[in-house]
């Protein structure tokens, strides 16, 4: 009877000052599932992770592994009874080798110490398997967010583990990278290892999952086999009312004026990535940009918004040339840019909700340096209400919060700016279903006010539900512009692919 | 590692090894002693002690802490020599130094880790105590000569040469290249590192921060015991209010390496060349010579500014990176 | 035999002027932290520059070990003569030695060093700590007779040997006074800031118990003088003040009724220096301690001593 | 049902443990007074407040400027020098050594404040414009200011007796109240004013927390880092002036020596990360004030100086032991 379940961790009980993050939650597992653990953002569901791999201290339960009571004191402990853990956060050394990175704690040695060849050639051979072409001695901060991710994803997997947790670790990734991922993923099943998966994107859970456990609001809600769900009911049951509204999708025209576009790009490169990409957004209109991983895309993002000074070609702003050196230019521009990477370029740790919210917004709020706290106080009010972000108050630290209410403070200290031009880049990464809905509606809301987007996302069924106009770049060059009854997934990597067809065909 | 990555490391630290030989060449054509056997001899002798310490002060660095009781500790270790060498036993003037510098090193690493209080605070804690056992040892900071028995034979610790090279320049190399060892072959190095660059990832990644911090503070202790005993060995006495400022001066070689204070970047090799550019604009200033104090300042202080602003744009032009100072 | 030796390296390292005969004359300082060191430094520099010698300078930073390095980087140079203020009587011997042999005359002043004068350097150019700590209880005992006298003792630097020669002097002193005794020993470092919030809290501690204060040296001495006065005490009357150095403040103070006395530690040794120097090259045997006389500052000589103070 | 217990007896003790982090340097602070209360004889008195409150003026000054430039994720060891040149300025004026200023008090302070100023400038902009390390760059001024103050009188000590100079450090409002404890209170109220309330006090902490952040919501990093050092000098500067001031000298060789060491462990004591962010400004006041108080109690009781350092550590240790962060 016992054997059945890998794992069980029984009426965990966890508080956190002013939150009851679970509340009594049971959980199973499986020897050889992929088991969904799904729910809001807030739910609960990377703080029960973090429990079972040791990193916080349960307040009450008991947790059984193979049919032993365990109690893990650290990540190690749990590591070496089998456990191997992609974390929501990417964390991994930023200094260090991606080689390193991926095995670092288990290195294989020879008899004068580290034998680096190995190291880097396993290393090698893994993110090949992977579909990752990346120097695997280069610094792991010399890459982007996906590459870090897939790091990530190398180094769970290439251990030998009994369970994997791998909470979000889709959430940056595209279309390709998934296939990758789940391929691999399968493989693990059939040797019998269980895997524990979280994920806000719905298709993927259908698609890969065997099992799925529901929390709300740090409560267990069910438990059930995915074949046995609709999606329907799966939304219904994490947010806790009918979802009818919330699987809606919609796609307008753009309606707005010709005019001069607000921003013009024209034959960007950098030192880099960038090889002559161009661009035009008018007024209103939300364009997206779609590409494969590494193909330009936060790159070209980062110099429109004066982030890397450092290219050629121009930039115009209402047909007027300019030229950014730094980012608070283009913001008295009205620009903004909410970054993929919140950890290393979005959030304030140590700082409150409300700081972290307004810190774009001061010098508005501010006379003469001095701010206005009511007014700073009414803002973040409005903004927590509208995005609905789940905290205790204003001056909860943010990193606190869970990581798609983190991802939610971030979009407003944007929007609060009411911008001209906002550029999302992976703006709904790791946003729960309800909210994804709320945001791709004020998406639609604020181009629906005059302001233009910049969408850059991975999901191309996101790209296409919100855009009027979808660029799509590789290796930092336009290769197409799909719009109106054009615009669909299967266009998108239609496009990409006959890409990659020509240029190897010339290679040939 | 594949060559283009020591190619890579090599011009990161371009900046340190052109500022040296630049100090260098110049300090051969102004002063012609300069390049003396004598003089080279001397400059690597005198500096082999802050030398040894900052191979320890690096590992503490690139955890993302900091060692000010470093120098405190080099005086008691000489003091404890010192006071020991009554006994005519080698073997206790050398142990019993090198164990207490070492649990102390132990007592700060346990302060930061279990206690969890802020490097900088543990160890300026660790420096006045060792300062005051010191002080308290010597009546309030009475010099100690090493007793007469066994003073000749403690001598040739720091005097005796081999292949013409003094003994703890030979020390120093053996320690520096053991080091880089530790550091670029053996996990414990990599942890180090690791540690420096994200403490919470690598707890995640299941590594042990507490003990890696634990063990870099205790190393660096051992070393000050080691440099304090070089010290007492060069002067026959153990000095309780010596070595003052020993750790700014390991801080500055290490930071002018290219070790990164916040951790995580950096290296042994950049270090020992931090060393002697600091060695080598002091033994500039002494054979120049008709400096007054104050100006010595003045022009230490320049030559470092020269160095770092060297170091930062070979930094700036080697990786491009906007990464904020701090 | 010794400036036969010295005449080949100067030869040597000899710059453009043909002359071998200029000395290369070389000065160890240990520090500059106060008063007394900078006028010492500036003392020697003048002087001997004067007298159109090369002239090598070296500071040590307070730092035996600098020192050391110093010395080594002075030897290496091969100067006619050392001169070393050595930062402590321990230490510096090897090093010295390793001069003697290179033979190069070593003229300790200041602070004598453990070792054999002849051996370990040639003389050794100084003032008598001890008799000056001596000097303070003697005349207080002399002020004070047989009544209460609790003294608070301002040191100087913790671990310099003026610190400990001056404080060794006046504690075997008083131990001879039954009246005489410390009842508070603090650190004044040789720095007015910092005697005048030591003797504030003294006085906050001891109040109308202190009769006395001696103080390591004058700056330590005005620094006291002045937490006294700030307490609405009369110095001189509730508590009397005697030091060592003969700085001018000091003197001016003790004309104005403040202090008691000053005990001359004669900064400048320039002259004495070159005297020896002088000596030595022509061959002239040189006493193993050449004795730089104090002398008592108080209100019968200040006024007509202050022009000669520093 | 033993666990739920030991959960609620946990929950108080996260209260505790929040209320000692929040508060622990008052409370170190009350507990060293309540100790001293007890032990140390005539210490109970107004005298002794006066006295905490004159001598722990500059190093509540460098504290202040100390707590800014360490939430911006620096450091700045050149306190001890800045201190030290600008009271050596002030000296040159008030003795008429630099003919072009005349002799003039309010001539003195205000050149004094201008080259502390400038150091202030030098440090900012390697900081900021050239991103040297912070330690480096401060110590490089550690180092020459020391020379550079030296250098300025050569080497000697500046005596200024019997001016309206030597009078502002030895002032006692109403004959009783040391001006220095209005001058702290002034400090301290702008420093939490600029901390709290302004755009800048919110750009110090964000750049420390996070640069790149701070810098993609569009702070001008360059200009708020170099602003920072700037106060930080300037407030050593101020606190040089006092120091000479109420000595009615300027020992270029002895003032603030040590004085970065003491306003580093002032903010660390008060809870502030070293890593930057947060700014406490009341922890660093009590933190300045334990800093003091140590030093008091050792000349009260007289505690032989080898002692003292040990004594100073512990209490250094227990004081950021009682406040620091929990790790989960
Ligand atoms: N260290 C902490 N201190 C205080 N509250 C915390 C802490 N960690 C998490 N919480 C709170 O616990 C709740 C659960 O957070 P958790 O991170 O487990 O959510 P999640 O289900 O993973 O959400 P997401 O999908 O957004 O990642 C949230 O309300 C969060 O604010
Ligand atoms: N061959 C590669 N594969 C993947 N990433 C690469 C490759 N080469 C470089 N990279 C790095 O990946 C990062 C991603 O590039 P960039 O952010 O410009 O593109 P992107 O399309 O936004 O990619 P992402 O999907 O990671 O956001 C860059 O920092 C780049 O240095
Ligand atoms: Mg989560
Ligand atoms: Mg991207």
């Amino acid at each position: 009877m016992e054997a059945m379940y890998l794992l069980e961790m029984r009426q965990i009980d966890k508080q956190f000052p002013g939150v009851h993050a679970l509340d009594h939650v049971n959980f199973r597992v499986r020897a050889g599932e992929i088991h969904a653990l799904m729910g809001e953002n807030g739910a609960g569901k990377s703080t029960l992770m973090k429990i079972l791999t040791g990193l916080y201290r349960k307040d009450t339960g008991e947790i059984i592994l193979d049919g032993q009571q365990v109690s893990f004191n650290s990540p190690l402990e749990a590591q070496r009874a089998g456990i191997s853990t992609i974390y929501q956060e990417i964390n991994l050394i930023p200094y260090l080798s991606i080689a390193e990175n991926i095995h670092l704690g288990r290195e294989p040695m020879n008899r004068t110490g580290i034998d680096w060849k190995q190291v880097n050639q396993r290393a090698e051979r893994i993110l090949r398997e992977m579909g990752v072409e990346a120097d695997v001695t280069q610094p792991l901060c010399s890459y982007g967010t996906a590459v870090q991710q897939m790091v990530a994803i190398a180094r769970a997997i290439s251990v030998q583990a009994k369970l994997i947790v791998m909470d979000e670790p889709t959430s940056s990734l595209d279309e390709k990278e998934v296939e990758i991922l789940f391929r691999q993923m399968r493989k693990l099943r059939e040797k019998g290892i269980a895997i524990i998966f979280i994920s806000h994107r719905l298709d993927e859970v259908f698609e890969i999952c065997d099992t799925v456990t529901i929390l709300k609001d740090g409560k267990l809600v069910s438990e059930s086999p995915a074949a046995e769900l609709s999606k329907l009911e799966l939304v219904s049951r994490m947010i806790g009312r009918d979802a009818t509204d919330v699987l809606r999708r919609k796609n307008g025209v753009y309606q707005g004026t010709g005019g001069v576009p607000v921003l013009e790009a024209h034959g960007i490169t950098d030192k880099e990535k960038l090889r002559g990409v161009s661009l035009r957004i008018r007024q209103g209109e939300i364009v997206g940009l779609a590409g494969l991983l590494g193909a330009g895309r936060t790159e070209l993002a980062k110099v429109i918004f004066g982030d890397n000074p450092d290219y050629t070609g121009t930039l115009a702003v209402n047909g007027q040339e300019v030229r950014w050196k730094a980012p608070r230019d283009a913001i008295a521009k009205g620009f903004a840019y909410c970054s993929e990477d919140r950890k290393a370029e979005g959030i304030f740790s140590h700082m409150s909700v409300r700081e972290n919210m307004t810190m774009a917004i001061l010098p508005r709020i501010a006379r003469r340096g001095l701010v206005n706290v009511g007014r700073q106080k009414d803002i973040v009010d409005r903004y927590i209400k509208s995005l609905s972000i789940k905290t205790p108050g204003q001056e909860q630290l943010i990193r606190n919060l869970s990581g798609g209410n983190q991802q939610k403070v971030l979009l407003a200290r944007w929007l609060c700016m009411e911008p001209r031009l906002i550029i999302l880049d992976e703006p709904t990464r790791g946003i729960d279903i309800g909210a994804k809905a709320e945001i791709e509606a004020l998406i639609q809301d604020i181009a629906g006010q005059g302001i233009s987007v910049l969408l850059i996302s991975s999901e191309l069924e996101e790209l296409v539900r919100n855009c009027h106009r979808v660029i799509v770049i590789r290796d930092g060059k336009n290769i197409g512009e799909l719009e109106s009854d054009m615009l669909s997934e299967g266009n998108i990597m239609r496009t990409i692919a006959q890409d990659i067809l020509q240029e190897g065909g010339a290679c040939i | 590692m594949k060559k283009k990555n020591l190619f890579y490391a090599f011009c990161k630290k371009h900046g340190v090894v052109f500022a040296l030989l630049a100090l260098i060449l110049a300090a051969a054509l102004l002063f012609p002693e300069f390049a003396s056997y004598g003089n080279v001899t001397n400059i690597l002798n005198q500096n082999s002690m802050i030398g040894i310490i900052s191979l320890g002060m690096t590992f503490v660095i690139l955890t993302g802490g900091i060692d000010l009781s470093v120098g405190s500790l080099a005086a008691l270790s000489s003091v404890l020599a010192a006071v020991l060498s009554p006994k005519g036993s080698l073997a206790i003037m050398i142990l019993v130094p090198l164990a207490v510098c070492t649990a102390m090193g132990l007592l700060s690493g346990l302060i930061i880790a279990k206690l969890q209080i802020a490097p900088f605070i543990a160890t300026l804690g660790m420096m006045m105590a060792a300062r005051g056992i010191a002080l308290v040892m010597t009546d309030g900071g009475v010099s100690v000569s090493v007793d007469t028995g066994v003073a000749e034979t403690f001598r040739l610790f720091a005097r005796s040469y081999l292949l013409r090279v003094p003994a703890p320049v030979w020390l120093f190399v053996l320690l520096l290249v053991t080091g880089l060892y530790i550091a670029r072959r053996t996990r414990s190095g990599r942890y180090v590192y690791a540690v420096g660059g994200n403490e919470e990832a690598a707890r995640m990644m299941g590594l042990q921060p507490e003990k890696i911090k634990i063990a870099v503070y205790t190393v660096n202790g051992l070393l000050a015991g080691l440099a304090g005993l070089i010290l007492a060995s060069r002067l026959g006495a153990g000095q309780p209010v010596t070595c003052d400022g020993w750790e700014m001066t390991a801080i500055a070689a290490t930071a002018i390496g290219g070790t990164l204070l916040s951790g995580g970047r950096g290296g042994l090799g950049g270090t020992a060349i931090g060393v002697f550019i600091i060695g080598v604009i002091s033994n500039m200033i002494n054979l120049q010579g008709s400096l007054s104090s104050w100006w010595q300042s003045i022009i230490t202080g320049l030559l470092l500014l020269f160095v770092v602003m060297l170091q930062s744009h070979a930094r700036a032009n080697g990786t491009g990176s906007t990464e904020i100072a701090g | 035999t010794d400036s036969e030796n010295t005449a080949v390296p100067d030869a040597d390292v000899g710059v453009d002027s043909g002359e071998s005969e200029v000395l290369t004359v070389a000065f160890s300082q240990c520090g500059n932290q106060n008063n007394w060191k900078v006028v010492q430094t500036n003392d020697m520099k003048e002087k001997i520059e004067a007298r159109g010698y090369q002239y090598i300078y070296t500071d040590a930073q307070d730092d035996t070990a600098k020192q050391m390095s110093d010395i080594e980087d002075i030897i290496s140079q091969k100067p006619d003569y050392l001169i070393v203020s050595p930062r402590e009587s321990e230490g510096l011997t090897p090093v010295l030695k390793s001069a003697m042999d290179a033979g190069i005359p070593v003229i300790l002043v200041d602070r004598g060093i453990n070792g054999e004068a002849g051996v370990d350097y040639t003389t050794l150019n100084s003032a008598d700590l001890i008799w000056e700590g001596q000097t303070c209880a003697q005349y207080m005992k002399e002020q004070f007779g047989d009544e209460r006298c609790n003294v608070v003792e301002l040191t100087g630097t913790p671990g310099a040997t003026s610190t400990i020669d001056r404080n060794k002097g006046f504690t075997e002193e008083i131990a001879n006074y039954d009246n005489i005794k410390i009842i508070a020993s603090q650190v004044g470092n040789f720095n007015r800031a910092e005697s005048q919030k030591a003797m504030e809290n003294l006085i906050q501690a001891y109040g109308d118990e202190i009769d006395a204060v001696f103080a390591h040296n004058d700056d330590n001495a005005i620094g006291a003088l002045q937490a006294i006065k700030a307490a609405g005490l009369k110095p001189g009357e509730d508590i009397k003040i005697y030091s060592m150095d003969g700085q001018k403040d000091a003197l001016q103070a003790i004309i104005d009724g403040d202090m008691e006395l000053s005990v001359l530690c004669q900064p400048r040794f320039g002259d004495s220096v070159l005297a020896i120097i002088d000596q030595l090259e022509a061959g002239e045997e040189v006493p193993a301690f050449v004795k730089n006389e104090g002398k008592l500052y108080t209100i019968e000589n200040a006024e007509e001593c202050l022009d000669e103070a520093y | 049902m033993m666990d739920s217990i030991a959960a609620k007896n946990g929950h108080t003790c996260i209260d505790w443990g929040q209320n000692i982090r929040k508060y622990g340097t008052i409370y170190a602070f009350l507990l060293l007074v309540m100790f001293n209360i007890l032990f140390t004889r005539n210490f109970a008195s107004m005298g002794t407040l006066w006295n905490l409150t004159i001598q722990v003026l500059p190093t509540m000054l460098t504290s202040l400027g100390m707590v800014l430039v360490i939430s911006s994720g620096g450091i700045d060891i050149s306190v001890g020098s800045v201190m030290a040149i600008s009271a050596v300025t002030s000296g040159l004026v008030l003795t008429g050594k630099t003919p072009l200023l005349g002799t003039d008090t309010g001539m003195a302070v205000l050149a004094a404040l201008v080259v502390a100023l400038v150091l202030g400038l030098f440090n900012g902009v390697l900081v900021a414009c050239f991103k040297i390390q912070p330690i480096i760059v401060t110590l490089i001024l550690y180092i020459a200011g020391r020379g550079i103050a030296q250098l300025m009188n050569n080497g000697g000590t500046i005596v200024f007796y019997g001016n309206t100079f030597t009078e502002i450090g030895l002032y006692r409002v109403g004959g009783l109240v040391p001006v220095q404890l209005f001058v702290s209170i002034l400090f301290v109220w702008i420093i939490a004013f600029l901390l709290k309330k302004t755009t800048f006090g919110y750009y110090v902490q964000g750049i420390g927390e996070n640069g790149k952040a701070a810098r993609l919501s569009g702070i001008r990093t360059a200009q708020v880092l170099i602003s920072v050092y700037v106060i930080s000098a300037l407030l050593a500067g101020m606190a040089g002036l006092f120091e000479c001031s109420r000595a009615s000298c300027a020992d270029p060789n002895a003032i603030g020596q040590l004085a970065e060491m003491d306003a580093i462990a002032a903010v660390a004591i008060g809870g502030t990360s070293m890593n930057g962010g947060k700014a406490r400004i009341m922890g660093t006041i009590f933190g300045a004030l334990i800093i003091q108080l140590i030093s008091i109690m050792v000349n009260m009781n007289n505690i032989p100086f080898a002692y003292s350092r040990i004594f100073k550590a512990a209490i250094i240790i227990l004081a950021v032991y009682l406040q620091r962060e929990k790790r989960r």
